[in-house]
């Protein structure tokens, strides 16, 4: 007889309302026990057709829908979409936007990480941890509501630029902000990242080979734990990140096996100081200048179709354009990380506790609106 | 007029009996195992009205917070969880309740037919420190004696459970 | 006349157990049965322990009990492993319908 | 009191019962204020460990708001899953409450102030938490809920694997005190933290974090929460209980934080014990008490909101092959003490101070980080508009 026939699968709704599924994600488990046997992710449950939407309304019309569609990272989102259109319709943005855009992409990007490191500190059972990284984030989240008085869905970026210029004092405030979180980062570190039970939690689970990371097209900094040395902004530099110097950091597999839960944990934590690194970089070339492009009221960009990838937070985002020259694009695709992260969540899970399949989860940072755009 | 410990006496009684009573004819075995919890907690009772104090603590360790718990753990483990109505079927209920109650009659009267030496009540006061030198000198040999059945059955039990996650 | 109670007490679980014993399908409330006599008996010994102290100490009634108590958890231990063996062959635990136990 | 009620012509155990009733429901109600101003105490100490404040509206600096939190639960309807198991559902929480109220009576208050002192109250208290382990089980598989089954078998193995490490832990003291009850281990020690059973010796020392460890792991706190771990198992064995129940699984836990507080203070740092000079001022022993007590609990809350939580297999591995294995080495080890100490009383007076001497040092170790902490803080800074 097989072990199959044997044992009984206990079948187990997990989520949308389990406090460890960041958002709205749904997941059946079958388990044995606490072991899982199988893990099926109910993709498709926050669908809200953004990408139809996109269909009816104007090109800078879109704009604030793609702030939705990663409301953590909306910052890169703008960027993502607004890059496309430029490349598409030709537009040369000036300098001084350029660089407000890595600051401020980069800020989202450290706010975004601290989510991700937040949440994996609260789903290990931490709460403290996630409350420090929270408080850093306030004072991003104050930062860029200077910069355009929102705090969660920026709608800043704009096609041919941003939408203003920086506040006066912006330059002086994030550099204070800046000596106060490198400090604050650390603490956070020797808190949870160094400590013992956080890592026998994380090491040496959930591994994702970098065979495998390649092959369900993983991306971000769950593509890098696996040791891939793969960032779009180092490899296909767009904006002005060939001009700026700074590291990608990858997973070495320092506390267990290349390509564990704590190798995509550690990579985060790093990335922070590199964003860090870059925003300092920024501020000091500041260059004056215009911060919007001439671009017409109402654009119709020329027939034809585009893909556009950037580096967001969670990973290349990519749009996909198809314009027929019309005020609307005729189709429009987005192509986020936390896809193809919450598609290997099945083959990864498969024999861990719940308790892991939790880390796991919170290590590969999948951001529920994502997944179903 | 009765006394305090015979009030506690028939207090316990009613405990033992009506749980037991459950644990008897309840058809559902996690009942049964839940109230057998109960049993095991009146007896531990009783063993205070008859001046054990260490024994009912042990009582109540070993029996109600291990065996129990072991037992309520099989139960739970051999698929009685998805039918609970009907996981603890009995047969031949009435003729064993007629054997029963026959055995029953007959200790009664057994009971009833003998005299007891019985003596007059002595408080002995504290039990710990005489049964620990109970144990270790009178009955140095039975004791060392369980150690080792209890050794060996817990290496039985975990060679039993292994051969069968193998196969 | 104390000592009767125990006594009739002891002996109504006693029988209660054995009906439990005799009457059930299911291993582990047979189980449960053995410990019922096995209790019965221990209130028994200690009730004894109590009222009648021999030439011993009157502790060897509870010295007794102790016994019951470990010898229980031994039988408790190896019975259920047992049963969950069992279980894993057969899929159930009622012991009638266990027609071929070789192998 | 009793003559007197008696010459009244009221029945002498109608008497006894209700002195016994007024007796238990002040002990109960003096728990449940115990165990409400612990809530206050922990949401305050977490509330400034997470950089907020945590209540402070109800009541002076928000004494009163567990008074708040207690009469909103009692309103809030009290469900019953469908498919539950009734009986057993409505009966878990209360098993639960009996089991953490119980150790009360044999838990002293200050120097010889003890409700009743058992002959066997060490093993009283660590046998009853039987009652809350089939409470859990009890919760678990009565609510028809499958987290909270996960929740109940997890909490019941945990508890009794952890409570033979707990009752390891225990035995070099009670060695040394030569008694089972609380009052005789608490008058084996003296005042002075040298002659407190947990700096006695090397040996007493292991088997106090033993027990201190494995208290936690009893208690189910962090970090060895897993029964109730609200990330992985969504609210464990109480997910499905609602108002007054709820209530009283809480009133449970927190009483029990108090039992493991008062617990180790009296076996291992000396009860309420003062100073020949100062033994006449009776009152002294109890403060001194509560004090110790409130910091073992303290300490408690500060690793809750402070560490990370435990795998199953982890804690079990940690139970039964290192805690156990070490609590026997620390029991023999403390045996080998005794007998040498019965030739060389000399010995007691030396390793005492030493080992107080050692916690010294790694407490100035301690206070020097927080030290470098502090000086590496910058100020907050202000980023508002």
């Amino acid at each position: 007889m097989t072990a199959d026939l044997k044992t009984s699968y206990m079948t187990i709704n997990m989520g949308p309302q389990h406090p460890s599924t960041h958002g709205v994600i749904r997941f059946i488990l079958k388990t044995n026990g606490e072991i899982i046997y199988h893990c099926e992710p109910d993709i498709g449950y926050l669908h809200r057709s953004i990408e139809k939407i996109a269909e009816s309304v104007t090109w800078q019309g879109f704009v604030p829908y793609t702030d939705r569609v990663d409301y953590v990272c909306s910052m890169n989102a703008n960027w993502a979409y607004c890059l496309a259109v430029e490349k598409m319709m030709g537009i040369e943005i000036p300098e001084r936007a350029e660089y407000i855009r890595v600051i401020v992409g980069e800020l989202n990007r450290i706010s975004s990480h601290l989510i991700a490191i937040g949440t994996a500190d609260m789903d290990m059972g931490a709460v403290t941890p996630f409350v420090h990284c929270l408080r850093e984030r306030e004072y991003i989240n104050d930062l860029l509501e200077r910069v355009c008085g929102a705090r969660l869905t920026y709608n800043y970026m704009t096609i041919g630029g941003v939408a203003n210029d920086l506040p006066a004092d912006f330059i002086q405030k994030t550099v204070e902000f800046l000596n106060h979180f490198e400090f604050a980062m650390e603490q956070i570190n020797r808190l949870v990242t160094y400590n013992r039970i956080f890592i026998n939690r994380f090491a040496s689970l959930g591994v994702i080979t970098p065979e495998q990371a390649i092959n369900y097209n993983l991306v971000g900094p769950n593509l890098r734990g696996s040791g891939v040395n793969y960032d779009l902004r180092k490899d296909e530099p767009y904006s002005i990140y060939s001009k700026l110097d700074f590291d990608i950091p990858v997973g070495t597999g320092s506390e267990g096996i290349l390509g564990d839960c704590y190798d995509r944990y550690i990579v985060r934590a790093k990335e922070i100081k590199e964003s860090v690194k870059l925003i300092r970089q920024c501020l000091n070339q500041l260059p004056s200048g215009e911060i919007q492009a001439k671009v017409k009221n109402v654009i119709k960009p020329p027939q034809g179709h585009i893909y556009v990838r950037t580096e967001t937070p969670r990973g290349d985002t990519g749009y996909f354009l198809y314009s027929n020259n019309k005020t609307s694009p005729y189709r429009l695709k987005i192509r986020t990380g936390s896809f193809t992260a919450m598609s290997i969540i099945p083959e990864i899970s498969q024999g861990l506790f719940i308790a892991d399949l939790v880390a796991l989860i919170g290590s590969l940072d999948v951001v529920a609106p994502e997944v179903d755009r | 007029m009765i006394g305090i410990p015979e009030i506690f006496f028939y207090i316990f009684c009613a405990l033992i009996f009506g749980s037991s009573l459950l644990v008897v004819f309840s058809y559902n075995l996690l009942r049964s195992a839940f109230a057998l919890f109960f049993v095991l907690f009146g007896i531990a009772g009783f063993y205070v009205l008859l001046g054990g104090d260490f024994l009912a603590v042990i009582q109540i360790m070993v029996y109600a917070g291990g065996i129990n718990i072991l037992l309520i753990f099989g139960t739970m483990m051999t698929g009685s969880i998805s039918q609970p109505e009907t996981s603890n079927p009995s047969f031949q209920g009435i003729l064993t309740l007629i054997g029963g109650g026959g055995l029953l009659l007959i200790l009664l009267i057994i009971l009833n037919h003998t005299t007891w030496p019985s003596q007059s009540l002595i408080d002995h006061g504290p039990t710990t420190k005489q049964i620990g030198q109970l144990l270790l000198r009178n009955y140095i040999l039975p004791f060392e004696v369980i150690s080792f059945l209890l050794v060996a059955a817990m290496v039985g039990a975990i060679v039993l459970i292994n051969k069968g996650e193998r196969s | 006349m104390i000592l009767d109670g125990y006594l009739v007490a002891s002996a109504a679980l006693f029988t209660l157990g054995v009906v439990l014993f005799l009457s059930k399908k299911n291993a582990i409330a047979i189980l449960m049965g053995v410990e019922l006599i096995l209790n019965a008996s221990a209130i028994n010994f200690v009730a004894f322990g109590k009222f009648t102290p021999s030439q011993g100490s009157p502790f060897d009634g509870q010295i007794f009990a102790i016994f019951i108590i470990l010898l229980a958890a031994a039988e408790a231990v190896v019975a259920l492993a047992i049963v969950l063996a069992a279980y894993k062959e057969y899929k159930h635990i009622m012991v009638d319908q266990y027609t071929k136990l070789r192998g | 009191m009793e003559a007197f009620a008696v010459s009244l012509g009221v029945h002498i155990y109608l008497v006894k019962a209700i002195i016994m009733f007024i007796i238990a429901a002040l002990s109960v109600t003096f728990m449940a204020v115990i165990s409400g101003l612990t809530t206050w105490f922990e949401r305050r100490i977490a509330g400034r460990m997470q950089s907020r404040i945590g209540p402070n509206r109800v009541g002076p600096q928000g004494l009163l708001q567990f008074v708040a939190d207690a009469v909103k639960l009692f309103m809030k309807e009290d469900l019953i899953p469908k498919g539950a198991d009734r009986l057993l559902f409505k009966m878990s929480p209360y098993l639960c409450m009996i089991g953490v109220f119980a150790p009360f009576v044999v838990l002293p208050w200050g120097m010889g102030i003890i409700a009743a002192d058992l002959n066997v109250g060490v093993l009283y208290l660590i046998s009853i938490t039987a009652l809350v382990v089939v409470g859990t089980l009890m919760a678990g598989w009565g609510s028809n809920n499958k987290w909270s089954l996960l929740g109940g078998m997890r909490s019941a193995a945990q508890i009794v694997s952890y409570e033979i490490p707990v009752a390891m832990g225990l035995l070099p003291s009670i060695l040394f005190a030569g008694s089972l009850s609380m009052i005789g281990l608490m008058n084996a020690q003296g005042w002075a933290p040298w002659q407190w059973s947990a700096f006695q010796n090397p040996f007493t020392m292991i088997a106090f974090l033993i027990f201190f460890t494995g208290s936690l792991a009893e208690g189910n706190r962090v970090p060895f929460d897993l029964p109730e771990a609200e990330s992985e198992l969504v609210s464990g064995f109480n997910t499905e209980y609602s108002g007054f129940r709820f209530a009283v699984y809480f009133l449970a836990e927190w009483a029990n934080l108090y039992v493991i507080g008062a617990l180790t203070t009296a076996v291992f740092l000396g009860g309420g014990n003062l100073p020949e000079a100062l033994q006449p001022y009776w009152y002294l022993s109890i403060f001194l008490f509560l004090l110790k007590t409130f910091f073992i609990m303290f300490v408690i809350i500060w690793l809750r909101w402070t560490l990370p939580r435990f795998r199953i297999d982890q804690l079990m591995d940690l139970s039964w092959k290192y805690l156990l294995p070490l609590s026997f080495i620390a029991f023999f080890g403390q045996a080998v003490y005794m007998l040498i100490d019965h030739q060389f009383p000399v010995i007691d007076m030396v390793t005492g101070p030493i080992m107080f001497l050692i916690f010294l040092l790694v407490l100035l170790k301690f206070f020097y980080r927080v030290a470098i902490n502090f000086r590496e803080q910058n100020k907050t800074v202000n980023t508002r508009a």
